[in-house]
């Protein structure tokens, strides 16, 4: 076990996949001889070589297209997107190759490929530095679609990840790159992709989160203690395929769910897991299944940002609507 | 010769004209007899098969499909020039080069039918199936070659576009990520003046497309893409210059799509009867024809002879294909993830169980 | 009145649009001088010349952003996707611009413009040319996204597009194009975006869908009817902003709901109608919301499309389920 | 001159040299000597307000901010060559130009603090705001410049990008729709060496970025960016190119970003202190004040004076910025649409409500 952030773990988890397989592979813009903007990817390229950690080109679609080809070709490329803002020039390799191969293929040739990419607000950036946007991925067939909440866990779902053989999309809360520490062990582990986990039981209502999230919520959730309420947390971990069992069996003890995502309302994450527990334990509902969310709006600058984030108040103040409704 | 050729000086690499006299001696293909009457058989074949495409499709028993009437002569130089081993990654429009990679009719066939299992292509190495996002495929085709630099092997990768896909932003994303990594990879664009009904004129106000080779610091070179002979010494040029590591060429085939678009295309809407004649001069069936005829390689009575086992070959692979049977349920669900969600699963489920409900009610 | 299809009621708003507003501009692959693929803006180049109807280069960032730029400048362009699959590569201008721009001057430049896509499936088309993706475009901020039903909605939608200062995108069910005739007035008129439709009142369920299902849907009622079920059926008409109130009142009188669409499953439409109606009619609910959509796969090549497709026993076995819960 | 300096010949235009004196007097601009003073103190003010708000930064005072440091002049020649009705689409590294087109210091600093009031540049006329995903803007100019060719103004649009911009293909789509539209644009690519770590050769393998003009069938010109006569000469052929229906124009300022990336950036981590002070010796403030000193037209204490003057501007400016008071609610909801759609006002509404039970809370 090591002390680590969230930035070192993700770089261990990296490290890891490169020294024991040759065929990973990682580029993206400023990624090799400066580590990434965000340092993730610090130290690589001088351990491993300018061949399998470099700087690309500023292209996302160059970058996302090329790795396709690549992964056909028997590698497995990891790449980043500098913020997930920018993901947008190479949706199309996404949408229409990367998530298509290999049912146009009937399985002749894979993508085993990963596409990282902070995500997420509460680092006072400029415009496009703090999207969410993580629903347009969960909406494509054929994609996988991993979020990390912890140190520990952005590791082992990033190994996961690497060794899948589809395509997935690994997003990093980069409001949680360095913000908390944990023990994270140093030996190689998996966390199984589409897979929620129970972070803390609890009896009287469901609440649903994930990335920097989680954390939001569990300082929401002290003050739902000091009102007497017993909240069963989940972190979703994967947003595609989603664990709706964990969900539902969660449900079918609290009768109550709350979903707490940064993103946009209208089409948000919250409404697929709304729509599955109406499926799976619409009986056991005893109040309507709730979402705190981020606004219908582009997330504002810095200073109007506080308005649209999802605070630990904000939780509260629904959370206990709903368990008095 | 991609000096001599440079896309600077502006001169079209020829080797035969009109009528399959051969007019540049000195960058003549050094072939034996055999492979250009080969050439010339494979031609015919494609030829063959596309136009019968073209009647079953009229006839109702596939759908859509996009002939490749008079561009022929690009993909079968190409063919011939592709090892098992290199990669082939196509846009749409490259029957010929597909058969010589392995595909069969009979996939392709499946394909135009409606069925997935069309472009699997189980026994052609190392070719992706069509891309229909224009352009889209030339960034596999350079990350596959990144592939081959990195782990030393003696392969090529081979793309294509037509003129119309330059003007995505991918064309250019691939061009410049295979100059700066220095691949190799051959992109030849399959210039046939149109995408759809949109002329070349307005896709670009370049002097063809060659000279775009000079925004990606690459060889390029512009080629009479109805010459055989051309597109043949022009790819295998351009196939040593990236074996040897000097990186990607960039090659465009002047032709010209004699048919329309697709089936459901009506080209007399946005071209003339007077281009299309004067395109007709320059068939690439036409001129190879003529060449073997001068050289005494061929006959007519050949041809007939060979017209009429292909058009029997093409008859029986499409029968088979007409014969595949119906769409499994399963194969809508099987092939999106090494192992299918529970979700996905449950869809499956509750589907059948309606199958069931729709079948017990009749 | 004149009787038209959805081809004809398409071109007769654009005409009527290009005569009275010289700075309404279209462009885009093939609308020149061929009219568009499926022909919806033929005659439109002769009668009012290139430079307000032409032919771009394949491009489609490039026809998107420049769209942007036009708009910016004053005019309203109005441009197609060939079809909505290949709308991608254009997809940063729509998220990143132009439904970001008058939030980013705020106020001082609007975006004026349509992006119009024929989408869906029932055609027998090659990959990509079949997919349903509104949810895609429902969940960008900034954007309103219309979907017509009928050849008269159809010109009355574009017209109210057209004339709106915000981005549209204006999905056209393609399998509708020719499928239907019907009277649509010759004169000018708007249809205001944003308001589903109640097409035809019922009593035991509401099932609300938009597009080409609006068709299989009454098809689907004709079963119904036979099993003695009344059916109210909402025509969505607008995927954002959505009509919460049409939905809402109408399961409050019926009790049940369920919606049908042609995408993926997966944080779709009907996940989106399934929350809101848990937060505006929740204690009216007598069943789950339902949903009948495309599967989270991609849409299979034709000899596999009809297991993909919605079709009136699918929709008349769920509705019946949902109705005996 | 575009004709002299065709991107093929390889010949960079440049009018001064590192020590200001002029060194190509055929195409010295025609420019009454306040002009030129002007453009100094532009220049200075440019690099005041650049290094105070840097300073401002490390003070904790403002969020990101990427400087302008050693780029000044290209944007100096730009703004002063824009008239009031010519178009500007920025990327974000213009300030100068930028101020020279009507948005004040106090809105750009409002801009990164945070708050988008700062990019609405009220008294601007036709500038729109900073794009932030590169070379997106490109686009915008094509566009805007089809406006002004449809409605037949007197007009032209001018856009910059980076080099490292230079690599999407949204630079390629929007200098190909621009070549064959014809419209009048000028393409500024401001070529500083890096995108942010990312050197110059790792962008692209083409020799500098005005040559590939010739892909898009227009014309090219590769500038030194740090020479302000140049930059001027060169800007103003390009304009009247462009006004007299020729079509874009591509214009290479060869410059360097002196400072940080952003001031989050380190540039250590991947550039050499001896790149830098070769660099430095082309500094283009230096370069315009050894030209206006050898004339006689500033002297230092001129210069200490400006210097003086501008700090405290930039200040007050800076002061006002930070007293612009709190960002109100309405504001993350009001610019979305024109009228407000109902759902968006219910959430707007309920957030409301959930801020009066905070307020009561405590
Ligand atoms: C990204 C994308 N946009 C649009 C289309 C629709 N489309 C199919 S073929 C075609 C024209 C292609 O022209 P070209 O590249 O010249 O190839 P050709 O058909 O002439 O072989 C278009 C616009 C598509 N398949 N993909
Ligand atoms: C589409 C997109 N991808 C990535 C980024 C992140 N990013 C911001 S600036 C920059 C480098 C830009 O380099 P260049 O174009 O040379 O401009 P410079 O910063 O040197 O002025 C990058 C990668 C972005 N803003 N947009
Ligand atoms: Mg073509
Ligand atoms: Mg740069």
């Amino acid at each position: 076990m090591k002390v680590m952030n969230m930035v070192q773990s993700i770089n261990n988890a990296l490290d890891i996949k490169l020294k024991e397989d040759d065929s990973v592979i990682i580029y993206g813009e400023d990624v090799g001889v400066e580590g990434g903007v965000f340092r993730i990817t610090e130290g690589l390229q001088k351990k491993y070589g300018a061949d399998r950690v470099f700087d690309s080109p500023l292209a996302e679609s160059g970058i996302i297209g090329t790795a396709v080809g690549m992964a056909v070709a028997g590698l497995r490329p990891v790449v980043e997107m500098q913020f997930s803002g920018f993901v947008y020039p190479g949706f199309n390799q996404i949408i229409s190759h990367a998530a298509r191969m290999r049912n146009r293929s009937r399985g002749k040739f894979t993508t085993p490929m990963v596409i990282r990419m902070p995500y997420g607000g509460g680092i006072n950036a400029l415009e496009h530095h703090s999207e969410s946007m993580e629903t347009l991925f969960g909406h494509i067939p054929g994609l996988k679609v991993v979020i990390p909440s912890t140190p520990h866990d952005a590791k082992g779902l990033l190994i996961a990840a690497i060794e899948s053989n589809d395509t997935v999309i690994y997003m990093e809360p980069k409001r949680m790159y360095r913000a908390i520490k944990q023990e994270v062990p140093e030996e190689k582990f998996n966390i199984p992709l589409g897979k929620a986990q129970v972070i803390s039981p609890g009896t009287d209502i469901t609440v649903v989160a994930y990335g920097a999230m989680i954390r939001e919520v569990q300082k929401a959730m002290v003050l739902a203690k000091e009102a007497g309420i017993s909240v069963e947390l989940i972190d979703l971990r994967s947003i595609y395929p989603i664990d709706r069992d964990t969900l539902a069996t969660s449900v079918k003890k609290t009768g109550r769910i709350l979903t707490v995502t940064e993103g946009p309302r209208s089409f948000g994450v919250a409404s697929e897991i709304t729509q599955i527990i109406n499926e799976d334990a619409f009986l056991y509902l005893e109040a309507p299944p709730k979402r705190v969310t981020g606004f219908d709006t582009i997330v504002p600058l810095p200073k109007g940002e506080h308005h649209y984030m999802q605070s630990a108040e904000k939780i509260f103040y629904e959370l206990e609507k709903t368990v008095k409704y | 010769m991609l000096k001599e050729y440079d896309p600077l000086k502006k001169k079209i690499f020829r080797v035969i004209d009109n009528d399959g006299k051969v007019i540049n001696t000195k960058w003549f293909p050094d072939l034996p007899d055999e492979q250009i009457v080969k050439a010339y058989k494979d031609l015919l074949f494609a030829r063959t098969a596309d136009l019968q495409t073209i009647s079953y499709q009229r006839q109702g028993r596939i759908y859509t499909y996009p002939p490749n009437l008079g561009q022929e002569a690009i993909s079968i130089a190409a063919g011939q020039l592709m090892r098992e081993n290199d990669w082939m990654v196509p846009a749409f429009r490259e029957m010929g080069a597909m058969l010589a990679k392995g595909a069969t009719l009979k996939e392709l066939f499946l394909y135009y039918m409606g069925y997935e299992d069309g472009s699997a292509f189980k026994e052609a190495r190392n070719m992706i199936p069509t891309s229909v996002p224009i352009a889209s495929q030339l960034l596999h085709a350079v990350g596959i070659a990144y592939e081959i630099k990195y782990r030393k092997k003696d392969q090529v990768a081979f793309t294509f576009v037509g003129d119309g896909g330059t003007s995505e932003g991918d064309f250019h994303e691939a061009l410049n990520f295979a100059g700066v990594w220095q691949v190799p990879v051959l992109f030849i664009v399959q210039n046939n003046q149109y995408g759809i009904s949109t002329p070349f004129k307005m896709q670009t106000a370049s002097d063809g497309i060659a000279i775009k080779s000079v925004a990606y610091g690459i060889k390029g070179i512009q080629v009479d893409g109805n010459d055989f002979f051309a597109m043949y010494k022009a790819i295998e040029e351009a196939v040593s210059h990236a074996k040897e590591g000097n990186g990607p060429v960039l090659i465009e085939a002047v032709t010209y799509r004699k048919g329309a678009h697709t089936t459901s295309d009506d080209p007399t809407k946005y071209r003339t009867k007077e281009e299309e004649m004067e395109w007709d001069k320059k068939d690439p069936l036409k001129r190879l024809k003529a060449y073997l005829k001068r050289k005494k390689l061929i006959t007519d009575k050949m041809e007939e002879k060979l017209l009429a086992d292909y058009k029997k070959e093409v008859d029986r692979q499409f029968t088979e294909a007409e014969n595949y049977g119906p769409y499994p349920v399963e194969d809508v669900f099987q092939y999106h993830y090494e192992e299918m969600p529970d979700d996905l699963l449950a869809q499956k489920n509750e589907y059948e169980r309606f199958l069931k409900w729709k079948e017990a009610r009749v």
